[in-house]
Formats: structure tokens, C-alpha cells, sequence
């Protein structure tokens, strides 16, 4: 299953929901407004570093950066995606959830 | 035939609520196999004892009790949502059954699809 | 594979870029769209009385743009839209409204397009949520 | 006492109501209204298209008859209402837009409106934030 | 000044921001989803409770009984309103602010 | 003449931070004094570096810019969002005035009026 975040983790209570339910081999990508959980020195990222090393993260390349944030500053645990990848992870998981 | 899980997560007095009991009872309607979980601010539309019609709203309760007529009998409550407001079962209008954290995970690989609403 | 894709959030959220960038990559990547489905704050896409200022994109004649020009079904949920304000010639006319502010390509249909769609569709992806 | 009055949700959210209700205990309270002014989301407000089930409570009429009824100066954001397709007759003449979805007793005005009501004000409260 | 609170404390950060700027003599009313702070054992609850005795806490009446919040619940320190008192409040204090 | 603050809560990318902005600007074009104060998700409307276009989007960037044009001088910041974003005050592209809890309470009783958007 793909989990698919797109509200900052701050502000609403979607970020903790989707990742107390979260189970292993899963995959997290960040678009719109979720790739905020990439800024570092938060508790947002710290949460996202603590998720099992089975699940997969990633971050849609362009709401990345149409957001100032600092390419350097992404972890590289997270893979940055363009549509077409998007597309293909959606085909690879066997269902899609939007949080 | 594909099941579904349609997740509704917003209180009763905002649209959003209202539009993910429809899509529920639409899947019903097509004989879709549909569970629902309330989840975050969702729990509260199972509150007892809501009088929408003081806020000139049609009651969200009469449809949310129509789910059994539809034979929508698979409905989940979120108990870490439910204690973080207070809440306990008894004081729901539906016998929705409470999942933690890896219970919700299960239902969510078990549903063929899940709309978050 | 064939997607059913959803969009709940209206013109003026970034999901309603998203949704049309995610859309083209699936046809881009040689996959189906079975349907599009326009729901809650989404419908008022359909309207044909928006007007952007000259610098901003008009997302919604992008949309309409990409739904013609691919041929898609794109289906309105009719009780969404009528609640909006949301309404083609023949609604205009049951419901004896002064004018129409849609009508092709969107097509004013009930919530179960988007479960038919589900239902024939191998991934069901839904924007602004 | 005066009281400038702005809504910023749309009329699927509680706060249309909640406004009316404040705005009506203002008048039956001996204050007056300088100006009610709709933003945002609340635009959709002044459209006359809207066909809510007859069991549910239609806000956008309830609000039209308060406001007629009162002769309130009630402005919609020109620029909010543009963008989310909410246009008087002169406004789609200009625009060349197929037709007029508002009327009145909305008018369509800048921003200045909003200013000029909280200025003139002795209290200013928002709702639908 | 009186602060007007309509979203529920748990889903947005809000509720939080409105209490950490909260002054000496001001007041809180709680509106629409706003009313659900008043739900018993929360921590929303406890966190009104901690406000100075100088703020002055107030929930609109219908908004409490049409979610379905019993009265019995409604802690002493709270007045329930109607919308005739909501406009007098406003009158009472120099300035409104919605959350 | 009454001052204004303008409390601008949204992140960059929603309608709402635009539309604050416009009333701040139309307050200072009308004469008014007025200050703009960035909280919660708003303080990331003032991150450096980001291109709107690439999400088709018109830059806010430059509205922020041209605030100071309009002598919209008193620009605040919540050091406590910053905080809990990870940011710092020299990552954002205007001289915002980082303000603590106490301040922001006297920030508020300062102004004659304050409007949240």
C-alpha cells in the first residue's frame, strides 16, 4: 500500500493518523504541502527517520522545490519522484490511500 | 467484486462528513462490499444525543443509522481517536468496533480500496 | 492498468493541479483512465464563469483542455454540484434556475460513477482529500 | 454600537449559519450593520444557482431575504468572487462569460470595502476563519 | 479583547496558538466545532482549565447541545451563551479575534 | 485612524495566504496603519528560494516583496512556529520581527483591530 500525505504535519492531525497506522513493507510519499515533514530539526522528521526500515519514503520533486526547500537538506533516505515515477509507484503497491 | 473502506474523518457539522456517509451508501447500493472506520474528528459523528437541527442541519444520525438498512455492518471507530477526546464506546450511536493502531493497519490491507474522506 | 481518478478539493487548492499533472503521467506512461470524478468542493471546476487574472493559470480550462483533448469520461457529482451552484442547461432547467454555468465536457452524474469507476479500475487514486 | 461583519467560509460550512444568526442578534439588539462583507470561500454565497434537497436549510436564501429585508450593504469580493466564478450581469458582460449567476442584493466590490467597514466600525468580527 | 475559537483543539494547531496568546482579563468563546474543547478528560479541556482565573470562558449554548455534549459535562467555569449574549460580549470587549 | 494586524496562518500554496496578503495591501493602500504577523504554517510563506511556477502557481514571493513598497513596515513572526518548523529568522526572505507568546498578546492589544485569514 502507498500512503499518500499532502497536508503539513504540523497543522492538522493527518501526519500522526497516517503513521500510527502505517504497517511494515509500505510506502509514504509527500506531495503538496506533506513534503514540510522534510524540514530538518523537526519532530516531523524525526518521526518519519523512526518508521521501519521496510517502508519506503518519498517526496514529489517539484512540490519540493516550489516550497524553498533545501535540496541538500533531504534525507537521503527519501527518494525524490517526478509524475511519471508517482505514476509507476502507484502500479507497484497493490492500492493507493490519501490522507 | 472489489470491497472498499471509506474512512471519514471529519466532524458531523462540516460537509465532508455527510459527502463520505453518501459515497458509503452509494457503494452499499451497488452491492459493494463497505466497511467505514471514523477516525480523528470522524468519532464524533457517532456522538449520542446531537440535535443538528438547532444549527438548521438535516441530522447526519438518521442517515448514519440508515448504514444498517443498507446492510453496512462493518463499521470500525478509531480508539486512540475515542480516548483522545474523551470518548468511551457506550456513548456512540452505532455499535462500531473499536481498533488500535495495528488493527486499523490490518483492515486497511484487507479492503481491495480506501477512500479517505 | 486502468486508474479511477478523484478530486474532492476545489480550483483554487494545489490538488487540483496535482490531480491534472498525475492524470496526464498516467495516459503519458501508456496506462488508462477509466473515469475522472469530481466530488465536493471539486465540481465547481466545472463552472464556466470563472475568470482568472491574465497571470495566474485558469486550472480549470486546463482541465477542460486535457478531458477533451483525451476524450475522457469526467463525471460531476450531480448532488455536490447542485448544493454549489453547479448546474448544466438541463438542471438549470428541472430546478427553473436562471441560466446554466456548465456543460460538456463535465458530465453531472451520481456518486455511483465514481464506485462503477472503482469498482473497473485496477488503483483508485483520490487528490485533495 | 457598529459592527462590520465578514464571512469567509462557503456555505456548506457552519459558519455561514453561525454569521447569520450573530448578524441577526446585532439588529435585534439595537446595532447597526455598516456593511456585511463576503470573502474567500463565501462568495459562493451570492450565487443564485445553488439547489439544495428540500430538507436541508438553503443559507444562501436565508441570507438574501435577512439582507433585503434589512437593506444591509452586503459586498462580495470582486477578485474572490472572479476567481470562483461568481459573476453579476455586468461582470459576464465584461468578462464575456455566457451569464450572470449573482445579482442582487449582492454587490461586487474591491477589498477597500472590507477596510473602509472595519474602519468605520466599532467592532469587526469575522467568522468562517 | 475576545477570542472566538471554531474548530475542534485535536485536528488543527489552533486551538493551541489561540491559548498561547491568550492575556490577562481576555475571554475565549467557543463556537461551532470549537465547543468539543469542553469534552470531558481531554486534554483540551484540562488546558482551558489551566488559564488564569482572569480569562473568562464562554460556549455558544446551541453549538454544545447540537453536538451532542452533555450539559452536565459543561464545567462551572464556563457560561453557556446564546446569540443575543455573544453580541453583548463583543460589545463588552475592546476587540474580536477568530481563530 | 484604526490600525489593523493581519495574522496570516496558511501555508504559501493555499488561496487563504494570497488573500491575506491582498487585504494587508489593501489596507495600506486605503492609508491604514497596518502590521502583518506570520503563525502556524503561515511562517512558511516567508522560506527563501521557492518557485511557485514550477506548481503553476503566481510567486508570493513577490507580494511579499512588494509589502514593503506599500510602507507595510511591522512584520512579525512566531518564534514558536518557526521553532517547530526547524526554521531560523535568517531563512526567510523578509526582516519579519520573530516575536515569543508575550509578545504576540501585547502585538494584539497594540492594534485596534485584528483579523485572522
Amino acid at each position: 500500500m502507498l500512503h499518500i500525505l499532502r497536508h503539513t504535519p504540523q497543522d492538522t492531525s493527518r501526519f500522526a493518523s497516517s503513521l500510527r497506522v502505517m504497517g511494515p513493507k509500505q510506502g509514504l510519499l509527500l506531495i503538496e504541502d506533506g513534503v514540510y515533514a522534510l524540514l530538518p530539526r523537526t519532530t516531523a522528521l524525526s518521526a518519519l527517520q523512526l518508521l521501519p526500515a521496510s517502508v519506503r519514503l518519498y517526496a514529489l520533486e517539484t512540490d519540493v522545490i516550489a516550497r524553498g526547500l533545501a535540496m541538500d537538506d533531504v534525507p537521503k533516505r527519501v527518494t525524490l519522484v517526478d509524475y511519471p515515477t508517482f505514476v509507476q509507484l502507484c502500479t507497484q503497491y497493490d492500492k493507493v490511500l490519501s490522507w | 467484486m472489489s470491497s472498499l473502506l471509506v474512512i471519514s474523518r471529519h466532524p458531523p457539522a462540516a460537509p465532508a462528513a455527510r459527502e463520505a456517509l453518501d459515497l458509503a451508501l452509494a457503494a452499499a447500493a451497488f452491492g459493494v462490499p463497505v466497511g467505514m472506520l471514523f477516525l480523528d474528528a470522524g468519532v464524533l459523528q457517532l456522538l449520542k444525543g446531537q440535535e443538528a437541527a438547532l444549527i438548521k442541519q438535516k441530522s447526519l444520525t438518521a442517515n448514519l443509522q440508515a448504514l444498517s438498512m443498507f446492510d453496512v455492518e462493518d463499521l470500525f471507530v478509531c480508539q486512540h481517536s475515542l480516548s483522545e477526546r474523551g470518548l468511551t464506546p457506550n456513548q456512540l450511536l452505532l455499535p462500531a468496533k473499536p481498533v488500535e493502531g495495528s488493527e486499523i493497519a490490518s483492515l486497511l490491507e484487507h479492503y481491495d480500496q480506501v477512500v479517505t474522506l | 492498468m486502468k486508474f479511477a481518478i478523484a478530486l474532492l478539493a476545489g480550483p483554487q487548492d494545489p490538488a487540483a493541479r496535482s490531480a491534472l499533472n498525475f492524470a496526464q503521467a498516467v495516459l503519458d506512461g501508456g496506462h488508462q483512465i477509466n473515469r475522472l470524478f469530481f466530488y465536493r468542493d471539486a465540481v465547481h471546476l466545472a463552472s464556466n464563469l470563472a475568470v482568472y487574472p491574465q497571470d495566474e493559470s485558469d486550472v480549470a480550462n486546463d482541465w477542460r483542455d486535457f478531458i477533451t483533448a483525451n476524450k475522457l469520461d469526467a463525471v460531476v457529482c450531480i448532488a455536490a454540484a447542485l448544493r454549489r451552484g453547479v448546474l448544466n442547461e438541463a438542471e438549470a432547467y428541472r430546478w427553473e434556475r436562471p441560466g446554466a454555468n456548465s456543460g460538456k465536457p463535465w458530465e453531472l452524474s451520481g456518486l455511483g460513477q465514481w464506485v462503477d469507476a472503482m469498482q473497473t479500475a485496477d488503483r483508485a487514486v483520490t487528490f485533495g482529500t
